[in-house]
Parts: C-alpha cells; structure tokens; sequence
C-alpha cells in the first residue's frame, strides 16, 4: 500500500513550519517600516503648488522674516498662510508680467483665492497650537526644518506621534532661546559656541522671562548685557496692558541680570530652559486633551 | 539526505500490550538497542521496557516559562518605567502589583507554547513520510487496536533471520520486513 | 490504570512483585506513640503556659497576653473548622486520600468541647480587645469620639454595625456557630462509628446507605459551615478594626483552614506511618495526592490574599486601604515579607517538586513550616489592628509583645494534646467504606 | 478484574460494582469498537441530515453577527444602546458571559487531569472545543467596543509610529493578555490533544483528501512509545498550566469591574465568585451540547449518567459559591456602612432594574440549588438539559445586573440615566450563539469530538498484568 | 459541503469588509471648518468669514480714537498714545525689521532689498520733510500706506504701529546725532575713522547708494508704479509727498484676530473640490 506522503513531504512540512515563522516575522518587520516609510507620512514629498513659491529664494535670498507672511504665528493656533495681498505688497511692481506669477495677479483681480496645496497636513483630531509651541523656545526649523533652504517646501518631519512624543518626552534638546526662534540656523550650544542665559526676574506665561546672550556678558560688560537683555525682550502682549508705571529708565536698571549661567551643550541649555519656560516634563503629560480635544 | 533504501526494520505485531512489554523485554535482554514500540495510547510498561523514563520537555517548559516571565516583566517594567511613563492617580510608575497579571499571563503563553511545539520537535514531529508506514499492518492497527514491536536494522545485533527468530519467539500475530 | 499519571525518572522500580495485592493490618488502633506524643504536648503547653504568666508583670503585657491568646484560639479553630470542612468535603466528593485522613480529622473535629471551653476567656474579656465591646451602646461610642478613644468614622461604622458586633450578639453569634459544628460534629463522628459497626459491612447495600446519609449532610453543612464560619471570623477577627471590610475574608480563612488542616493532617499521618496500621495503609500515591492538594491550598491562598490585596491597592480608598498601610509600614514591612515569603513562595516552591511531595522525612519538615507560616499569618492579621502597633511594629519599651511566641505555642499545644487524645480513641482506618479496599492496592510506579 | 470485595447485587450494567455510581464507560468496549464508534461519526460518507438541517439553521442565526457587525462598522458603536452613565452595555455583559462559558472547556481538560478525573475523558474533547469557540465569540465583543474593531491590534505592545503603549496599570490591558494567552494555550492544548486522534482518522480514512487532510493534522503521528511519553508529560505540563490560567482568565475579567472605584464593582470576592460564575456557567454549557449530542450520535456508552451526575454536583458546588457570593455582597453593602454600597444594593434589589436582580435569583440560585440536591434529577438527562438553559440564563442576568445596575444610578444623581439595548445588540448577542453553533457542529463533523487514546487507557484490555490476560480474550472474543 | 464554502465565502467577504473598512480616514478629515481650510459649503470656497458688513465688532466703535488713526482735530498728531518705555522701543524695534526693512532698510533710509530690486525707493525717514513729520504721520501711512506703499494695518496691530513710530523716531535721532547728544566722558568714533581701523574703503561709512541692478520700474516696462509719472523720468527724491493712496488696499482692518481677508487657503490633500 502506498503511504498517502511521499518522501520529500517530511522536509515540506518541516520546511513550511520554518518558512511560516519567518514570516510572520518578515510582516511584521514590513508593517512596521512600512507605518513609517514616507508612502504613509509623505514625509520628503514636494507636491504641486499652484505657484512655485521658493523658501529658499525669499527667505535665504531676500531676507524675509518668518512673521512677513505668517504673521500670526506668535498669537494663534496657526501660522497663517498669508493673503494675496502679501504677495502684492511687492509683486505690484516687480515681476508684475512674470508667467509664474498669473495665479497670483488673478487671484488679486477676482479675489478668489489660491489653492496651495496644504505639506503639513496633521490630522483633524490633532489640535497643535504655533503660539505655545513659538513662545516658548521651539524654533520654526525644529519642526519645519530649514525652510530657508527648501526651494519647494516639503515635510521635514514624519509629523506622527511618534515624532511629538519624541520631543515632549524631551524637550530639553530642542529648547532654544527666545530670541533664537526665527533663527534658521541655530544650533545648540558647544563648547566652542557657548550661550550664557540668566533669568530677566519677570515672570510670565512665555519664554520672554529669560535673556541669553552669545558672547560672554563678562566680558563684553554690563552694559552689553543689559542691551541684550533688551533686544530679548520682545513684545508679545499688546503694550497697552504693559505696566504703565514702568519708565525706559527703570528697565534698564532693573532688567539687567545679576548673573548669567554658561551652558556648552545643548541638553543643558534645555534643562535651564524647561525649568525656566515651565514646561512639563514626559511624567506630567497625563492628559490626552492636550493634543486631543 | 539522500533516500535511504533497503530494510528499515522487522515489525512485529501483538494482540496485547502484556505480550508487546514481554516481547520488549525480551529484546532489550538480548541487547537491542535500537528498537521502538508502538501502541494506540500510551503505555508506561512499554516505555519502562524499553528503559526509556526521562524526557525534556518538562525542561524546555520551564525555559519557556522563565523567558515569558522574563520578557513580559521587562516588558511592563520598560514601556510603563522608561518608554511611556505616564502619571496616572499617582501610581507609581513601577507598579508592581499590577504588573504581576501581564507578567504571569506571558510566562503561561511562552511555557504553553514551548511545552507544545518542544514536544513536537524533540518527537521529530512533524514527520507524515515513515519507513513504518509501509507496512500495511501497521496503518491499520497501530492507532487502533494493535502493539507492535519494530527492531531497526541500523542496530549492530540484527540480522535479517536471527532477529525474525527471536521475534517468533514472543507468539507475535505477525513479524513483517519493513523496506525503508 | 489511571490515565493522569506522570512520569519521572530514577524511582520506578516498577515489577510484578508490587503488582502483589496487600491485606488490611489485623489490628487498626491508634498506636501507643500517641499517648507520649500527647502528654509531650501538654507538657509544652503547661511550660510554655508558665512562661506566659511572665508577661502579666510587664507593661503592656496583659493585653498582649489576650491578643496572643486570641491568636492561639484562632488558630485552633481553623484545625476545628478546616477539619470539619475538608471531612465534609471528601464524603461529598470522594476519594481515597480522604479515606485515610478521615480519622485525623475526625479526631481534630471532636476537640469542639474544648474550643467552645477555650472561647469563654475572649467572651469575658472581649471589651479589652474590640471597641465594640468597650463601648458597647451608641451613647458610650459617641462618649469615646468626644473623648478620642474612638475616630469619627470608628464611631459612625461601629454604631451602624451595632446589631451584629455588640457583646450580647457576640455571645448569641457565637453559641450558634460553635452549636451547629458540634453539633454536625457529633453526627459526623457517631454515624463513622455505626458505620463501621454496620451488621451489612462490606455490602454494596452498606456502602450505598452510608455514603448517601453522609453525602446528604455534609453537602448541605458544608454551605452553612462556610456562612458561620464567615461570621465567626468576622465578629472575633474582622471587627478587631471595626472599618474595615472586605468580602473575600471568609473564603481567605476558609482556605487558610485547609491550608493548616492538610498540613497538620499529612504530618499526623507520616508520624503515625511509623507505625501500624497506618505504616502499610499509607501509600505514596495517597500523600502524593494530599502533598498537591496541599499545594492547590498554597496556591488558592496566594491567590485570593494577592487578588485582594490588587483590589484594595487599586481602588485605593480610605476605607480600605488603612488596613494594608497599617501592616506594611514601619517594621510590619518585615512581617510582612516574611509572611509573603513564608506563607506564599516556600511552600510553592517546595511543593511544586514531585520528589518533596512523595518523600515522608521532607513533607514533615514543609509541613511543620508550613504550620509556623500559619502562626505569623495570623500575627500579622491581629496585632496591626491595635492602635499602639498599627503602622509601626516595635519591641523596644514593648516587651509585652513576645507573648505572641509563648501564648500560642501553648495553646495550640493545649489544643494539640486533647487532639491527640482524640485521635487514641478510634481505629485509624474506617474499614466499611468502598476506598479502603482501593487503599490495598498495589501502588502505580508514577 | 480480581476483586477482594463485595459482589455486587444489583444487576444495572452501567454501575460501578465498586462504588454503586454509574460506570464511567458502559461495559463491553474493546479498542476496535471505541475507535470505531467514533471515528465512525467523523468517516462517515452520509452526512446526517439533522446535522445539515442545524448547520443550515445556525448559520443562518450567526448571519446576524455579519449584519450587525457590518452596520457597526458602517455607523459606529453609537447604534447600540450604550449611554452615559451605562457606557457598559450589552457588549460586556456577553463578553463575559461567553468567556465564562469556556471556562468550564479548560477546567474539564486541565484541573479533572490534574485531579485524576478519569471521567473527563469522555468530555473533554468538545468541552475544550466549546472553550474555544465561546472564547471567540467572547473576544468579538470587546473588540467591537473599541469602536474601531480594524484598529484593535493598538492594544498589543507593538512600536507604533505613535510612541503609545499599552498602559499595564489598568485591568483592560491585562484583559488583553489574559483572553489571548487563554484563547492560544486553549488552542494549543486541544490541537494537541487531537494529534494521536487525527493519526488514527488518518489509518482508519477511505476518502483520499480525507486521508491527506487528516494525514497533515497528525503530524505523521505514529503511536512511538518514546513519543507517547513525551506528549504526555506535555500533557501534564499544560494542564498544570492551564489550571492557573483558566482561574486567572475570570480573575482578570472581575478586575475589569473590581479595581475600579465603584459602588457595586469594588469588592474583593469578585474574583472567586467570578470564577465559580464561569465554571457554573461553563458546565451549563457543557451539559447543553452534551445531552443532545450523546443521544443524537448514540454516544451514551461513552458520555453516561455518571458524567451528567458529575457536572451536576459541579454545578452544584460552584453554584453555592456563587450563592455565596450574592449573599456577601449584600452583606457587606451593610456591614461597610457606606451610603453608596448600601444605595447600591437596594438600587439593585428594588430600583427600577430590580426585575432584573430577582430573575437571576431565581434562575441562578433559586432552580438550580434546590433541585440539584436531588440524586433522581441529577442523572434525569432530560431535567438537566432544561436546567442548563436556566442557569445559563441567570448567569446572563448576573452580568448584566453587575453592569447595568452598579452603572445607570452612579454618584451624582443629576447624572442618572437608563441603558436600553437597542436591536443591533440582541442581534449581534443572538448572532452569536448561531456563531458558536455552527463552528461546534462543523467541529462535530470533522474532528473526534472524544479522545479515543485517552477512552483506550480506560478500557479493561488497558490493564496489564493480571489484567491483560482477561483483555486478551476480550480481544479474541471480539474478532 | 456547500453550505461550508458559503460560510467561508461569507467569512471572506466579512473580514474583506473589515479590512476595506479600515482605510476609512474619517477621524483625519473631519467634515467641520478649519482655519483657511476651505469648504464647500460657502461659493467662495473660504470657510474663515469676512466680518459681515455694517456690523461693527468689539473696540470697533473707538476707530476714530487717535489711538486708531493718529488724527487730532483733522491734523496728524504728534504724541504717543502708549506709554514709552524700553519694551515699546524693543518691539517697535523688532516689528520694524520684520515689516519695514524690505523697503525701507534697517537705517531707515529707504534703500531696503526690494527697492535694490526694483521696487519704487521707498521714504528716507532721514530726509528734513520726514524728520519734522509728526509721530501720527508715521502712524497714518502704516495704517492707511502712502503712495506705492500698501498699508500694513493687517501686519501691525495699532499698538505695534505706534511703537514702529517710535522706534523710526529713535532712527531719525540716531541718523542725525551730534557729540554733545554723548553723556559727558562717553567716548565716540568717527564712523569713517573704525571704517579706517578696521580697513574697510573710505567710502564705507558713506551714505549707500543703490546698486546698478536696482531699476525704475518693472519687467513690463510699462509702469513704474509712480501713478501720474511717466517710464523713464528719475523717481523724485525720497521723501517726495506723493499725496496719494495706495490704489488697492483691500486688506480687512485688523481687529486683532486672525487675518481673515481674501486670503486664499490651501485646500487639503483630498479635498479638493
């Protein structure tokens, strides 16, 4: 009688037992890649844009500050795309016949709107605030990356979770002083480019209680020091609620610090700076509301 | 490996398991070794006979067991402790007691499935080709009602006659020449 | 052939030789051994007793003395009642390891006179150790809040609760309890005798009656002793912190007294294997199988102690969880380890081994361990409850507390001895009963 | 077989001479026959039409479970009646009803081997096979809950691009790992068991793909001695981890309800009386499917009274303790002197819901624990039967007297509500028990739903020694 | 067996549903107005609103205050109306070189890097017509823009605005400093003279002039953005008053909120219309 296997079935089986474990194994190392890869984040893509704005060209090129067009940045939810009146304010008279430019000049003339196409897209249930984020020592590139470098913006970050986890699990090696923020370039302290801070004494809800300087106070003096401290100290609030009591004089007497702290590297600095900012720490972010309302 | 050919062994088939423990026996005292029962469920006298008591499998649970508890420990210690601390009623991160049940239920899974598939490789299992299932007394009996006795041929004391002998010698209802 | 059988290794030496049947000893009482193992325990508890007296002259001492005492009478009767129980458990449920128990425990049940007589002193002295009793009326609790001899909450639960932890309620509860155990008890005892007097012995008529009466009544008592004991535990245990409460706690000294009863149950028999009848009726295969059941014990206590234990640490609200802090803080944290230690992981570990379970000289030493464990469980279950040890366990200006090592050792001695007493008095082997001839048999190599 | 004692007078075949109780196999089996009879249900070329009937019946019914499911899908968990407060509905309240159920499956194969059971052995085949099926049903429930079943491998430790894990402080993660380890070993043990049965279906097959098929499930299994010992100390193993499994599956689901603060949930008997609610419920079950099955394929030889007066008295003894349970919490809704506990209790004895409270005492406590007492009714296939639907019954109640009564009256009065099951529950609640019943007839069909290598072992031509010579004429004889 | 296969056909189909079902994003897109999201609910397709006409917001009634147009009695004003202290200098500071210096450079002369590119020069504010203007005048071209300046009231809340005039005051004292402006015993350099120390030309420290690639005018070459100026004629002086308004200015007034003009959104990815 004929057996029902043949020979070679005991290697298949065997075989097939191994080759199943691999896998399982070999799916879930794709999915998890996979979850990650830029096909789901579109992380790196350049889409299409209606007018081929160049980052690069304005920021890197021309010198425009960050807030020129996204001039909400600081005192909302979002940073604002700006209207096309923006791209009038010097498209009315330079490159006014370019071809690249008709889009612009006819949303100008209708007033129907350009639809750019949105790169940093988070989901709807993901409720991320630019002004907590700008005010309290996250640099644009941080997250955007080095838009001044980008002639067609794309994605820098996956924008997952994931990847907001990672910083506020840590922010310390992100944290930048204020007036850093707009800073294309920064980056973190070294020991060939320490940062002194010192805390100004004010206290409030945004980063502006702390003045940081990169060349040494001592040496460059107290007055030095005292202009830094200033030129930190920017305006966020509308300076009508500003304490009216206070004169140009008694600022200047009173806002320079009585002694700064040298930090060489970057962890440091954000560990002053959490303190500092008040910024929680991984323990203290229990609620989920915070991103998700 | 390259089919082997020729005689695997000499089966010989019994009514009883007394006869197949006393046929056991019988070869082991005239220095078999290499020679294996079959029965429809398990009979320790046979196993006894063929001087076969200590298995591993008891060992490979435990290894099992001691790598899930191992695992799901760190586990629960790594994501709730380092990988996603998070501050809850003001438990503490490390909170022992309610990591016991995770920790327990791994160490069952891994020692279960251990137990399970140890016993199936340190059986050789599986393995639907056998030499043995040439012979068509043994398909039909051996899961059913039948104790059969196979005495190898890779064994220094068979030989094709003398071992038939010694076979007969137990009354078996039959003694076949298994071909590989 | 029994179809659960393990296997093993070195110790099979299975042969048709032990296939070999074998018959019932001629002779089947007690041997002489147990009158000197007897009047050894009542010399230990008359020793033990006197050394306790000691503690009447230091500070503290007194009520220590009565709390140690009450530790010792619990413990006694977790033998009495976990006897009871596992009796009734195996007449229910069969089986042959309970036939060779069955007189042991007998003999623990038949000590109900004098566990009823040992009572009388936490009766009379009850206002000493529970609030309840010291302010027995809503008026005197509400006198001992204003006065700080009460919390507020004290105060409040122990007024609410005033039906069931009052000292006349104490007493009623306590004659009720004790009444239906002796009085099952009695039964339990008189119809074992009848049973092996039967004229019909040995026929299946016989076997069926007396399995049928016994089942008819165990079952049903079996019910009712778990709510009594329920009860018991919770008026003379439970209300010693009248906030207290957890609804497992019955089941917890339920499982506590089978945990105590088999381990003093298995050392009786392995002395007592020493000798006839028991050194040919005591097989292997019957402490194999009490040494796992022994084991479920361990393991069903661990279990619903943790279980607890997770339920009250999560929930984490003031009415429970003082309960806990109280016996782990301060030097309680070193009881109670120890008690995890003892009471939980030893004998797990000892008695997961197949080996230890089948050997007679180790079992007596895990068993007699295990019997201690008991004692510190009890310790730290008692003495928490107290104001001036909750929280914090100290010995220094608190001498007092050695009395915990004297007076149970003398009572549960005390108790031990009129067991032993008990246990000369009958046959160890009940013969009209269908497993004694199973208990004949040649033994299986697993 | 040589026995010292008594001759027994009675003449009934089916009892045990030794102990008067009913034999756990009939006499006059022989391997062949065992083997025969049971294979025989499995080989058969004429599928029986009753069998074709309920499949058809039953797949019709589990069609409901695809329907509301796909609505669910479609609309989301809104369509069930779940509310705030009663944010636990029907979903909870069948998952542990149906995991429960398979409680009894793992307790049968694993603590009655522990114990040395041997009657088990007739049952323990499909009650592990119903152990497995309830377990599915159970599992489609919370899954559903989460309200997005596609995404319900979040709650599994995985590196998610969201840097979230589970959180191993709450008893809904260890449900996870509980129900899923229980659902795999529970597997593992009743594939395992069938190995040396499939070896044999696989000898004893005509059909050729049914010789392939089975040929493949056996693993080539051979009936080696070496491999015997094996297997069966792997036996042994898992049913010694099994054991603590099955208490520790239950234990985890009443934590779902103890560890949280709550009137009516936290309280620390949970566990236990979990676990006897399941095993009771679970030999309900088991008595369900076995009282017919045992009469439709004549399999009363193999699955006598003996077994049907032993799951009784298992009922019996689970029951009281679930008996008992009830009665602590209402005693300590009192003994606690808290407002909430003692609101709680009477809510539930006398609130709105309370219908609902004394429909479980009465089919859980009050049928059940008065007539089990009854040798007569315990052996009464046909009471049994009856009874098994009632305590399966009070045991639904139970859940959802657990669930909906601790929940619609919670603190604040001002946040009182009601909870109504809607029609996508009971259809998907209905759906599943035509799940469960056709995965158990397709199992009835195609795989030995007893254990023919474990039946052998008690078989008097098993015994050896003296034994073996009366086996052998047995043999001979019936040749 | 067919009753199985159609069971496990309805099993297929059941899990396909399942697995279909999960690519559902409906959580990532949910169907309500995100800020320049679009929609298409309204025809113009912008889900942020334009203030609805004749309706007047909060503060809106004080719009003729001179806090709001720096217009006394029908005459540009000359005070501050926020109170001047160095935080107001500070952010005048930074609004200025974030919004003024494309044109009018950081020095406030008018040569910022559009014009280098073309744009119209804008205003020296170191001229003698802009250093004599009053504060309010500054105010009033920011809010209003001023020949082919746009206005940047969207930009420049009030308040930055009055601090930008402000801080364009302290440029014109700086521009136009003298050695008794020095606290006695402060030392000061010639700019020309740490241009020579610090080996730069001579002409360094001079005032800028604008390069060769700077043009009048636009690519077109039709218009130089002058209304009124022929192509090719030189652009008068900085400081010119050119008298008019800038033509378009659309720009919704701000009311502190987000900028809600015709600004024309993105639309998300898939969600075009």
């Amino acid at each position: 009688m004929a057996q029902v296997f043949d020979r070679s079935s005991n290697a298949l089986a065997r075989a097939s037992l191994v080759l199943s474990g691999f896998i399982v194994i070999a799916l879930g190392v794709t999915l998890n890649s996979l979850q990650r890869s830029p096909w789901v984040t579109r992380q790196g893509q350049r889409p299409d844009q209606p007018v081929p704005f160049s980052h690069m060209h304005h920021v890197q090129g021309l010198g425009l500050q960050c807030q020129y067009c996204h001039t909400s940045v600081e005192k909302s939810m979002y940073a604002g795309i700006p209207p096309t009146k923006t791209c009038m304010n010097c498209h009315s008279q330079i490159w006014t016949d370019a071809q690249l430019l008709e889009p612009v000049r006819q949303s100008w003339a209708t007033g129907a709107s350009i639809r750019w196409i949105r790169v940093h897209d988070l989901p709807d249930f993901v409720y991320f605030n630019h002004e907590i984020h700008v005010n309290k020592g996250i640099g644009c590139a941080s997250c955007h990356g080095r838009v001044d470098e980008m002639p067609l913006v794309y994605e820098q970050n996956t924008l997952q979770m994931e990847w907001c986890l990672n910083c506020h699990r840590n922010p310390a090696k992100n944290l930048r002083p204020a007036a850093e923020i707009y800073n294309m370039a920064w980056q973190g302290p070294s020991q060939q480019k320490p940062v002194w801070c010192a805390s100004t004494g004010v206290d409030g809800p945004t980063a502006q209680q702390v003045a940081c300087v990169t060349t040494d106070p001592a040496a460059a003096g107290l007055q030095l020091a005292g202009l830094s401290v200033q030129q930190n100290n920017v305006l966020q609030n509308n300076p009508m609620e500003l304490d009216r009591s206070q004169t140009l004089s008694s600022v200047a007497a009173s806002a320079v610090p009585a002694n700064y702290v040298k930090f060489t590297s970057q962890q440091e600095l954000g560990l002053y700076l959490m303190k500092q900012y008040h910024i929680r720490t991984a323990n203290e972010l229990a609620s989920c509301e915070t991103c998700h309302r | 490996m390259p089919p082997r050919e020729g005689v695997y062994g000499l089966l010989a088939e019994f009514n009883t398991p007394d006869e197949l423990v006393h046929a056991t026996k019988l070869a082991h005292g005239a220095g078999y070794r290499r020679m294996e029962s079959y029965t429809p469920y398990p009979v320790e006298e046979a196993a006894e006979a063929l001087h076969f008591h200590k298995t591993r499998v008891p060992l490979v649970c435990l290894l099992g067991g001691l790598a899930g508890l191992t695992t799901g420990a760190l586990l629960e210690i790594w994501i709730n402790v380092w990988g996603y601390p998070l501050n809850l009623r003001a438990m503490p991160l490390f909170s022992w007691p309610a990591f016991v049940v995770p920790a327990y239920e791994c160490t069952i899974l891994f020692s279960g499935l251990s137990t399970c598939f140890g016993m199936l490789a340190l059986n050789g299992l599986p393995q639907v080709y056998h030499p043995l299932f040439n012979a068509p007394n043994f398909a039909d009996g051996a899961t059913s009602d039948k104790f059969f006795l196979c005495l190898e041929a890779n064994d220094p004391q068979f030989d094709l006659v003398e071992t038939r002998k010694l076979l007969e010698r137990c009354s078996p209802v039959s003694v076949v020449e298994v071909q590989h | 052939m029994e179809m659960a059988n393990e296997h093993h290794g070195a110790d099979l030496t299975l042969g048709h030789s032990l296939h070999a049947a074998r018959v019932l000893p001629a002779v089947l009482t007690a041997p002489e051994a147990v009158s000197t193992w007897r009047k050894r325990a009542a010399g230990v508890a008359v020793a033990f007793g006197l050394i306790s007296l000691v503690f009447l002259f230091v500070p503290l001492g007194k009520e220590h003395l009565l709390r140690a005492y009450l530790m010792g009478y619990m413990t006694c009767f977790n033998f009495v009642g976990g006897a009871l129980a596992l009796l009734m458990v195996q007449y229910v449920s069969g089986g042959k390891w309970g036939q060779i128990l069955r007189r042991p425990l007998e003999a623990m049940t038949r000590t109900i006179w004098v566990l009823i007589l040992m009572l009388v002193p936490i009766l009379l002295l009850m206002k000493h150790l529970y609030q309840w009793a010291a302010f027995p009326d809503a008026a005197s609790k509400l006198w001992a809040y204003h006065h700080g001899f009460m919390t507020q909450e004290q105060q409040l639960t122990a007024t609410s609760k005033q039906t069931m932890l009052s000292p006349s309620s104490a007493w009623i509860q306590s004659a009720i309890v004790l009444g239906i155990m002796a009085l099952v008890i009695t039964l339990l005892n008189r119809w074992s005798l009848q049973r092996d007097q039967d004229p019909q012995a040995g026929t299946m008529a016989s076997f069926d009656k007396w399995r049928i009466r016994f089942e008819n009544l165990s079952g049903p008592m079996i019910l009712l002793y778990v709510v009594l004991m329920t009860d018991f535990v919770i008026v003379f245990v439970k209300s010693l912190d009248v906030t207290w409460y957890s609804s497992v706690y019955g089941l917890q000294f339920l499982v506590a007294q089978g945990y105590a009863v088999l381990a003093l149950g298995i050392l009786t028999l392995i002395l007592l294997s020493r000798y006839e009848p028991i050194k040919s009726m005591f097989r292997v295969t019957e402490q194999h199988d009490m040494g796992k059941l022994l084991f479920a014990f361990v393991m069903l206590n661990i279990y619903l102690c943790f279980a607890e234990f997770l339920i009250i640490w999560s929930g984490n609200v003031p009415d429970e969880i003082p309960w806990y802090l109280n016996r782990i803080r301060g030097g309680w944290w070193v009881i109670c380890s120890l008690d995890v230690i003892f009471h939980w992981v030893i004998p797990f570990c000892i008695l997961l081994s197949r080996d230890i379970k089948r050997s007679k000289s180790k079992m007596i030493w895990v068993c007699a361990f295990m019997l201690v464990a008991r004692l510190l469980d009890m310790f730290w279950l008692i003495e928490p409850n107290f104001p001036d040890a909750a929280g914090n366990l100290h010995i220094t200006g608190n001498i007092g507390i050695l009395a915990y090592v004297t007076v149970p050792i003398a009572v549960v001695a005390f108790w031990i001895a009129f067991y032993l007493n008990e246990l000369g008095k009958r046959p160890l082997i009940n013969v009209n009963d269908p497993h004694t001839e199973e208990l004949l048999e040649p033994e299986h190599a697993h | 077989m040589a026995t010292q004692g008594p001759i027994p007078e009675i003449d009934d075949p089916t009892l045990d001479p030794r102990t008067g109780e009913y034999a756990v196999i009939a006499p006059g089996h022989t391997f062949r026959s065992v083997t025969q009879k049971i294979a025989g249900i499995v080989l058969t070329d004429n599928t029986p039409t009753a069998w074709l009937g309920g499949l058809f019946l039953a797949a019709t019914v589990a069609m409901g479970v695809v329907v509301a499911v796909t609505w669910l899908v479609l609309k989301g968990v809104g369509i069930w009646g779940i509310t705030i407060p009663g944010a636990w509905g029907f979903a909870i309240i069948n998952f542990v009803w149906w995991i429960g159920i398979g409680h009894a499956g793992t307790l049968i194969s694993a603590i009655l081997l522990l114990f040395k059971q041997t009657w088990r052995n007739s049952i323990n085949r499909f009650a592990e096979a119903m152990t497995i099926f309830a377990v599915c049903c159970a599992a489609m429930f919370p899954l559903l809950h989460v309200g997005r079943p596609w995404l319900g491998y979040w709650l599994l430790p995985y590196p998610n691009s969201m840097n979230v894990w589970p959180q191993f402080r709450s008893p809904l993660a260890w449900d996870v790992f509980a129900v899923s380890t229980y659902a795999t070993i529970s597997i593992v043990f009743w594939y395992m068991g069938m190995i040396p049965d499939f070896g044999t279906l696989r000898d004893r097959a005509k059909n050729p793909l049914a010789k392939y098929a089975y040929g493949m499930l056996s693993m080539g299994w051979r009936g080696s001695t070496r491999h015997w010992i094996r297997y069966e100390s792997a036996s042994l193993l898992l049913a010694g981890l099994s054991t603590p499994l099955v208490l520790s599956v239950h234990t985890t689901i009443s934590f779902d309800f103890a560890v949280a603060a709550m009137a009516g949930w936290h309280t620390t008997i949970f566990p236990p009386y979990f676990v006897a609610g399941a095993v009771y419920s679970g030999f309900a079950m088991v008595l369900t499917l076995a009282i017919p099955i045992r009469k439709f394929y004549h399999l009363e030889d193999l699955v006598t009274l003996r077994h049907l007066d032993n799951m009784a008295k298992v009922m019996l003894a689970t029951g009281s303790i679930v008996g008992y349970g009830y009665g602590m919490e209402v005693f300590m809704s009192w003994y606690s002197a808290s407002h909430w506990e003692f609101f709680m209790m009477w809510n539930r004895m006398f609130g709105p819901m309370g219908w609902a409270y004394w429909v479980l005492i009465l089919t859980n406590l009050a049928i059940p624990l008065t007539t089990l007492w009854s040798r007569k009714l315990r052996v009464n296939a046909g009471y049994l039967f009856f009874l098994s639907f009632v305590v399966n019954i009070g045991m639904w109640f139970e859940r959802f007297v657990i669930v909906v009564t601790s929940l619609y009256r919670d603190y604040l009065p001002s946040s009182w509500g009601t909870y109504r099951a809607t029609k996508w529950d009971y259809m998907l609640f209905i759906g599943t028990w035509g799940l469960f019943s056709t995965l158990f007839l397709l199992f009835a069909r195609f795989a030995p739903m007893i254990p023919m290598s474990e039946i052998r072992t008690m078989l008097p031509a098993a015994k050896l020694g003296n034994g073996g010579e009366d086996a052998k004429t047995v043999v001979q004889e019936a040749i | 067996m067919g009753l199985p296969a159609r069971l496990a056909a309805l099993a297929g189909s059941l899990s396909l549903l399942l697995l279909v079902s999960g690519c559902r994003q409906d959580m990532q897109n949910q169907p309500k107005f995100f800020p320049q999201r679009g929609t298409t609910f309204y025809a113009d397709g912008r889900s942020v609103r334009p203030q609805v006409e004749h309706t007047v917001a909060r503060n809106q009634m004080d719009e003729d205050t001179y806090f709001y147009t720096g217009v006394q009695n029908g005459k540009e004003g000359d005070g501050l109306p926020i109170p001047l202290n160095a935080a107001t200098m500070e952010r005048g500071q930074e609004r200025y070189n974030i919004y003024c210096t494309p044109c009018h450079s950081r020095v406030g002369n008018g040569e910022g890097m559009i014009v280098q590119r073309g744009y119209r020069p804008a205003g020296d504010f170191h001229t003698d017509r802009l250093r004599n203007a009053p504060l309010g005048h500054f105010f009033a071209v920011m809010t209003n823009g001023y020949g082919a300046m746009p206005d940047y009231s969207a930009q420049l809340t009030p308040a930055d605005r009055w601090a930008v005039a402000a801080y364009i005051r302290a440029l014109q004292l700086s521009q136009n400093a003298t050695r008794s402006d020095v606290v006695p015993g402060a030392q000061v350099e010639d700019l020309h003279e740490i241009a020579r120390d610090l080996g730069m030309p001579a002409s360094f420290a001079d005032p800028w002039t604008l390069p060769n690639t700077a043009i009048y005018g636009t690519p077109n070459g039709k218009d130089n953005g002058i209304p009124g100026v022929p192509m090719g004629t030189p652009p008068p002086g900085a400081g010119a008053h050119y008298g008019q308004r800038a033509t378009q200015n659309s720009g919704q007034r701000d009311s502190g909120g987000l900028p809600t003009a015709p600004v024309s959104n993105g639309t998300p990815f898939g969600k075009q219309p």
